[in-house]
């Protein structure tokens, strides 16, 4: 159904973000607007995706040119899910930035950037056409470098030019797939590319442009072997923007492969293998290289490339259960993963250090906002039955269903792995005896920080906390809505019919 | 012509490959540059050329003649190239900052971040 | 390079080259040309001019810091884009004004939104080369 | 009922709010839970004893058919009892043990969350849930065993134990989900119904070997015991309650559950007797050389779990029988001796056998538990223990052909166990009480009160098993068995093999008591064979798995930009040549192509030329000229091919990038020459192999037909409908305006970074 305010939350997000450059020097002012905009967006981002649950997929053709003319802008129950998460998380990190980001950073555009980045994962999550998509990711890309290097510090500096070099070689690949693509088929609407690939004759070059894609979205998920450049600079920025990376520009890749792969590329055998492959090696690095960080910003690191493999792995299942699985873990991951990198932190403010060495005794001394820390911290194991634990319940059966044991075998190898890694960070970090540590100097602790400044890191943290506990507690509506999107991946007819009308049962 | 292309795409591809190897940081900002105009003059071409036809309508007539270059890929184009110019911008000044902060553009000097277990 | 034939030609060469930035900027709808280019060229003739006189003289005569051009460009872009939502219809549908303007053609939110797509490659050419100027 | 499960995480989780309060005296009242449930758990006997079972089910997850379906039989009914009573005990107990503890509120946070864990996990039907609970009961165990956080052995312990028993538990969560999968169901009692296929099926092994390693892992099994031992770090309530008790049990009780669904093969009955065997053998025999009250209780405790284990791969309706007895009768002594100990370290300040005796003379009451619990455990008639000992004996003399070499395994354990027992139960409350125990003092009656009511309780039933025979032993065994069996618990048979064997039994291991003296030499001894050890092989495992991280992780994660590069662009070429010459058929159809002029070949040359400049100069700003040469060729290129807005754009751009570099490059040093010969040759062939296939793909690609639906719609509209006559900037700012509108907002975006990288410097203190 055709309704031209689904694109709303791109609106309001660029708007937030023009509104916030005319208050450039303002600092007060910017993170009042930041952060009654996202609460704007926020509620814009509800009311989306009810409406889409309600009364199907919605539709709008920017210029009123008709699909496949002009570029498509739909929200299905993925997409919008994905904006809600995006603006949930955005809110989350917009409230602790304010307690969290140093005034030298706002006054040199933090908060305008933070909202063309939000801008831009909205747009790449509701577009519907593949080169509207290419520039979104553009939006992503050139916002997260600014964002990652914004300070200029020597490490930041280092690690970001190893992710900017990854990701604009990514965007390369991800064109030359784009161009291949038209230069086959002449068209650049998904919905339509769905109907043309599938009657393409030549399969070979379809897989091929399949390969290319899936490469250049690997690397911005950072899958096995191409994802070198997460660790390398996740850790560098500000807590703030980690948090928002780590939680939402890794599965905006996954988003553009669950995308690309269900609706463009159904997989073949081979992809199928290539992904299962891939999907398994990427749990493994990840895991094993969480297990012996020091930095606990690395852990999380190596943790989200871990668990990117979790859900590609459910791709390369390619089974609705895996796929619900999927989803699931998407929606858990993006909530947790958010909150970790603000756990971590609320760690710097209070101890000074992100070294786990360095690290001890908060529990003895914080034991109420330990107890808080640890909601993420196990739900990111999949404790039972916090959050992270029930897509491993699809992704198990459906490994059995398929008689993949291996993707079986290296899932229940990264949960191991994960629950070893945060049970060993919680009791380095927690319970260690903090006495003895070296003291940094040249900081502002925790406590000396203003009330105000204290709640705004605490309050999005038991904000997001409440989140994944409803997410694992309150399983039940979760899965009901993985469900639908789960179906509607393996059944695009819906999708297609939304953009371009009823489909010609007579047409092959 | 179109064969004496895609020799020059694929050089493209091949020199911004080998420049983003090296060890400098500048070579690999080029590398990258050639690589944008590779995938540039790709699409171009996998909209398949045509010679002297721009996509213009002239004045006396409302739709474009029969034979003319699609515009499409023209747009595309147009915004990959801008879009990189402001990548490429800023990477070209990280370079700069990267050279007041490190003090070389060597990138095996820039490996601390990996580094510290 | 300084010299006071380049300083009195690029004095006059600015208002001609902003002339043209603005004709080609609104012909572009009919013949190559349009914001971008249009923006660059602007873009070019205070570069050229500040290259003469020095950068401070051409921010004087510019009175704010060309930064300021991307937030008011970006909004013109964004009304021009999301005029069509207030009456119900889809994002950037064309609105157009009954009868042709002079010179221009026909005049619709289009326009508006190339005026927008003008200044912000205005203000984003100058921030760059003056701020990399100001700091070598 | 699910109030009564959940109860204990509510208490959990109002604690961090009120626990502050009732820190002091009031930490008593914290009892009253357990004890509740205790009574509320009772009520249920006379049904259960009529053979009723009770089923409730409370949804949760119906999505999934995953909902707290609870279902109270016999064996859960004995298990829920344990509990719930020995937990009333140990929150008793708990509240003088740790009495003014500063985190006593913790403590009984999580010790109430392991009880609902644990109460879950018994009365769960759904397999699932089942599993969440196993889990829960391994997470609080950590919290538990890790509470005295500060000493970094604490805190290895609690990691070893959450380690072994994490790992076990997803091998459970994979066999739980494969038997829902082969049998679509999570129930267990459906899925009694349905042995046969799960007997027949294919992953019947599989399922098997899941199941059997959750529950090893947990109920400390041979050769993953290890764990056990070292979490007797745990204050010793934690030891009594969860690592004797009940928590360790619940492998057993996973066994025992599972007995009527996957039992009765020969599979499960060889693995489980070898297992148990082997594991009831050696912890027995570890046992005798400990020093440490908790060791040789940890000890006797896992070859008491081998036991079980043992007699329910036995199988038979005796050996059953004699499991449902052994639980029992193990919980009961087994915590007493526990907190004893706990009150002889509390009072004395050590838990070396060697140096305690006479304790008698000082603590009675304390002693009488102690030797009441021994006596039970040495299976010394009339106690509770000598029935329990009795029927093993029965189950291994009927055992067919093995029965003698089972039987021998069994009466090494219990001579071993009694040895244990004695030394734990006895040896420190006779003899002479060394001068500096003097002036000890019977502690509150709120700790010895709890034990002397459980060694009680360990005579009271051998004397009158009645009281418990059909009531309680009765339903358990019918539950395991699924059928109703016939039998009287007595504490007399008459004269038999069994008694002889139980003379034989208690004989030895007085012999061994009076023999053998408890040294640090006996344990110098015994840990020489550490080395060999399944903690230390594992462990060793473990470390060299971490190794290999290390090294993996250096090895690709190494810092190296171009590495990175290498890696991925090696990953694309291999899949891309490997689909482009899978059945290869590259043709080129020359009647397509346009021809070629005499000035684009030139401009190609050109071209072609500036790249090899750009690649091979020693200059940057020569590069960055050849660059800007090819940026002005591509703009002759669309200029001759009908693309004339793209040519004026490549041209101001390129222009812009070059004096952009140049005003970069302004102060840089030279080019070095950084790279040797090998990696520029093995660079180049990368570039080249990858350029190539770019190529031949676009080649490919030019053949396929194209088709125009898109661009003829925009030709036939660009004027009527939108208005202009340039088509590109029609569709720029028209057709595909959104682009155009995303692409000044990069532009945007990029400015502002320009602008913040240049001018931005942080204050050291803002450096984070």
């Amino acid at each position: 159904m055709s309704n031209p305010y689904i694109i709303l939350p791109i609106i309001s997000q660029l708007f937030t973000a023009i509104l916030l450059m005319f208050f450039w020097t303002q600092k007060n002012t910017q993170k009042a607007i930041s952060v009654i905009m996202s609460l704007v967006t926020l509620g814009i981002s509800v009311w989306l995706l009810t409406i889409v649950l309600k009364n199907g997929i919605h539709v709008t053709q920017a210029g009123s040119w008709e699909a496949p003319f002009g570029i498509t802008f739909i929200a299905d129950p993925l997409s919008s899910l994905m904006v809600l998460l995006t603006s949930l998380a955005g809110l989350a990190v917009s409230i602790f930035s304010v307690g969290s980001v140093r005034n030298a950073r706002v006054r040199f555009g933090y908060f305008p950037i933070f909202h063309f980045l939000l801008m831009g994962l909205n747009g790449a999550f509701l577009t519907g056409d593949i080169f509207n998509l290419y520039v979104w990711f553009e939006i992503i890309i050139i916002s997260s470098f600014v964002l990652i290097t914004l300070g200029g510090e020597k490490a930041q500096i280092e690690g970001s030019i190893k992710y900017v070099t990854m990701n604009l070689l990514a965007s390369a690949i991800f064109l030359t797939a784009i161009a291949i693509l038209y230069g086959l088929v002449g068209s650049l609407n998904m919905a339509d590319l769905s109907i043309k690939v599938a009657n393409l004759e030549n399969r070979r070059l379809v897989n091929v442009t399949a390969i290319l894609f899936f490469v250049g979205f690997g690397i911005k998920s950072a899958v096995f072997p191409l994802h070198f450049w997460l660790p390398a600079s996740y850790h560098t920025p500000p807590p703030a923007i980690s948090a928002i990376f780590g939680g939402l520009l890794t599965k905006v890749g996954v988003y553009a492969l669950l995308r690309v792969f269900t609706l463009i590329f159904v997989p073949d055998e081979f992809m199928i293998n290539l992904i299962s492959w891939v999907a398994g090696l990427t749990i493994l690095t990840g895991c094993i290289g969480a297990l012996i960080q020091n930095n606990i910003r690395k852990v999380f690191s190596y943790l989200i490339v871990g668990h990117i493999g979790y859900m590609i792995a459910g791709l390369g299942m390619f089974t609705e259960a895996a796929l619900i699985g999927t989803v699931f873990y998407l929606i858990h991951d993006i909530i947790v993963k958010t909150n970790l990198f603000m756990v971590s932190g609320l760690i710097f403010k209070i101890k000074g250090t992100f070294s786990m060495r360095n690290l001890g005794g908060l529990y003895k001394e914080y034991p109420k906002l330990s107890l808080l820390m640890a909601i993420p911290i196990f739900s990111l194991v999949g404790i039972p039955p916090l959050s992270g634990f029930w897509a491993k319940l699809f992704w198990v059966e459906s490994g059995f269903a398929i008689e993949n044991f291996m993707l079986v075998a290296f899932i229940i190898a990264g949960s191991f792995l994960t629950l070893f890694v945060m049970a060993k960070l919680w009791a380095e970090v927690f319970w260690k005896d903090g006495d003895k540590l070296p003291k940094k100097i040249n900081v502002k602790y925790f406590w000396e920080l203003k009330p105000l400044k204290r709640t705004a890191m605490v309050f999005p943290i038991v904000f997001l906390s409440l989140i994944s506990l409803y997410i694992g507690l309150g399983a039940d509506h979760v899965i009901q809505l993985s469900t639908i999107i789960g179906k509607q991946l393996m059944d695009t007819t819906p999708y297609i019919e939304a953009v371009l009308g009823p489909i010609n049962e007579s047409q092959p | 012509m179109e064969l004496l292309l895609v020799i020059i795409i694929g050089l493209l591809y091949a020199a911004g490959i080998y420049m983003m190897l090296r060890r400098s940081l500048v070579k690999l900002i080029i590398g990258l540059i050639l690589l944008g105009n590779g995938a540039n003059l790709l699409i171009f071409l996998l909209g398949r050329i045509v010679k002297g036809k721009p996509p213009i309508i002239d004045d006396a007539s409302y739709v474009l003649a029969e034979i003319y270059a699609d515009p499409v890929p023209q747009a595309l184009i147009l915004t990959a190239i801008v879009i990189s110019f402001g990548l490429q911008a800023f990477a070209i000044i990280l370079i700069k900052r990267a050279y007041k902060v490190v003090k070389t553009d060597d990138l095996d000097e820039m490996n601390a971040t990996d580094e510290d277990l | 390079m300084k010299t006071i034939i380049f300083k009195t030609a690029s004095s006059y060469l600015l208002p001609l080259l902003l002339l043209f930035a603005i004709f080609i900027l609104l012909r572009g709808h009919y013949l190559p040309g349009g914001g971008f280019v249009g923006g660059l060229i602007a873009a070019i003739a205070f570069v050229i001019h500040s290259f003469a006189n020095g950068i401070e003289k051409t921010r004087g005569i510019i009175k704010f810091h060309p930064g300021f051009l991307m937030p008011i460009g970006l909004a013109l872009a964004l009304i021009a884009a999301i005029a069509p939502l207030f009456t119900g219809g889809a994002l950037m549908t064309g609105l157009w004004f009954e009868n042709p303007v002079p010179v221009i053609g026909m005049v619709g939110s289009a326009l508006f939104f190339d005026i927008g797509v003008f200044l912000v490659v205005v203000g984003v050419t100058l921030t760059i080369i003056f701020t990399i100027s100001e700091t070598i | 009922m699910l109030l009564s499960v959940l109860s204990g995480f509510l208490l959990a989780a109002c604690l961090p709010v009120i626990g502050k309060q009732i820190k002091g005296n009031l930490s008593i009242l914290l009892s009253a839970l357990p004890v509740i449930l205790f009574i509320y758990f009772l009520s249920f006997i006379p049904g259960v004893a009529n053979g009723e079972t009770y089923h409730f089910t409370y949804n949760w997850v119906p999505q999934l058919g995953i909902n707290f379906d609870f279902h109270l039989d016999g064996l859960s009914l004995l298990f829920t009892l344990l509990i719930t009573g020995i937990g009333s005990l140990v929150f008793i107990y708990t509240s003088s043990y740790l009495k003014g503890h500063v985190y006593l509120d913790r403590f009984y946070g999580y010790l109430a969350m392991f009880m609902s864990s644990m109460l879950g996990l018994v009365l769960s039907d759904n397999i699932i849930t089942l599993f969440i609970f196993w889990e829960l009961t391994s997470i609080s165990s950590f919290f538990l065993i890790g509470f005295n956080n500060d000493s970094e052995a604490s805190r290895k312990s609690s990691l070893l134990a959450l380690g072994i028993t994490g790992f076990g538990g997803l091998f459970l969560l994979a066999g739980m989900i494969l038997l829902g999968y082969v049998t679509g169901s999570y129930s267990i009692v459906e899925l009694m119904g349905q042995t046969e296929l799960i007997h027949n099926h294919p992953y019947f092994v599989l399922i098997l070997f899941l199941v059997f390693m959750g529950a090893f892992t947990k109920s400390a099994q041979f050769p993953f015991h290890f764990w056990l031992p070292g979490a007797m770090k745990a204050p010793t309530p934690v030891s009594t309650y969860l690592h004797s008790a009940t928590m360790v049990k619940a492998g057993i009780y996973l066994l025992a559950r599972f007995t009527p669904v996957l039992g009765n093969h020969e599979y499960w009955n060889t693995t489980l007797i070898i297992i148990g065997g082997v594991t009831m053998l050696y912890a027995a025999i570890h046992a005798v050389f400990r020093l440490d009250l908790k060791g040789i209780l940890a000890y006797s405790t896992i070859s008491a779990l081998g036991v079980l284990v043992f007699l329910i791969g036995l199988g038979t309706d005796d050996a059953l029988l004699a499991a449902s007895v052994f639980i029992l009768v193990h919980a009961l002594y087994k915590a007493t001796l526990f907190l004893v100990t706990g009150i002889i370290d509390h009072e004395t300040g050590t838990r070396d056998v060697s140096q305690l005796s006479g304790l008698n003379k000082v603590m009675l009451p304390v002693g009488i538990a102690a030797i009441l619990a021994a006596i039970s455990n040495a299976g010394i008639p009339p106690s509770f223990g000598f029935l329990g000992k009795d029927l093993i004996y029965e189950a291994t003399l009927h055992y067919g052909d093995w029965a003698i070499v089972l039987t021998v395994a069994a009466v090494l354990t219990n001579i071993c166990l009694l040895f244990a027992g004695f030394l734990a139960g006895i040896k420190p409350f006779i003899g002479k009480l060394p001068q500096k125990y003097e002036k000890l003092h019977l502690p509150s009656p709120l700790m010895y009160i709890p034990p002397m009511i459980l060694a009680g309780l360990g005579i009271v039933f051998g004397v009158l098993p009645m009281i418990i025979d059909s009531p309680l032993i009765k339903p358990v065994a019918a539950a395991i068995l699924n059928t109703s069996p016939d039998f009287h618990l007595a504490l007399w048979h008459g004269w038999s093999v069994v008694l002889l064997l139980s003379t034989i039994t208690i004989g030895g291991g007085l012999g061994l008591y009076f023999i053998l003296k408890p040294s640090e030499g006996l344990l110098a001894k015994a840990t020489r064979f550490e080395p060999i050890s399944p903690m230390s092989i594992i462990l060793r495992c473990t470390r060299i798995f971490e190794s290999t991280a290390k090294g993996v992780t250096y090895v690709l994660q190494n810092g190296y930009l171009r590495y990175y590069v290498i890696a991925i662009l090696t990953f694309l070429s291999v899949l891309l040549a490997y689909k482009i010459f899978k059945g290869i058929d590259l043709y080129v159809n020359f009647g397509k192509l346009t021809e070629i002029t005499l000035y684009e070949a030139i401009v190609l040359a050109i071209m072609a030329v500036s790249i090899v400049f750009t690649v091979f100069t020693r200059s940057r700003l020569v590069a960055v000229a050849a660059m800007g040469i090819i940026g002005y060729s591509i703009c002759l290129i669309f200029l001759f091919y009908s693309a004339p807005d793209l040519a004026m754009t490549q041209f101001s751009i390129d222009t812009l990038t070059v004096i952009l570099f140049v005003l970069v490059l302004y102060n840089l040093p030279k080019y070095l020459k950084l790279s040797d010969t090998g990696s520029r040759v093995r660079d180049g062939m990368l570039a080249l192999i990858f350029g190539g296939l770019i190529s031949l793909l676009t080649l490919e690609v030019l053949n396929e037909p194209l088709e125009r639906e898109i661009s003829a719609y925009y030709a036939e509209n660009a004027y009527t409908l939108a208005k202009g006559k340039n088509v590109v900037n029609v569709i720029l700012v028209d057709f595909r305006g959104a682009d155009t509108m995303v692409e000044i907002i990069v532009l945007s975006i990029a400015a502002i970074g320009v602008f913040s990288l240049l001018k931005l410097r942080l204050k050291s203190i803002e450096k984070e």
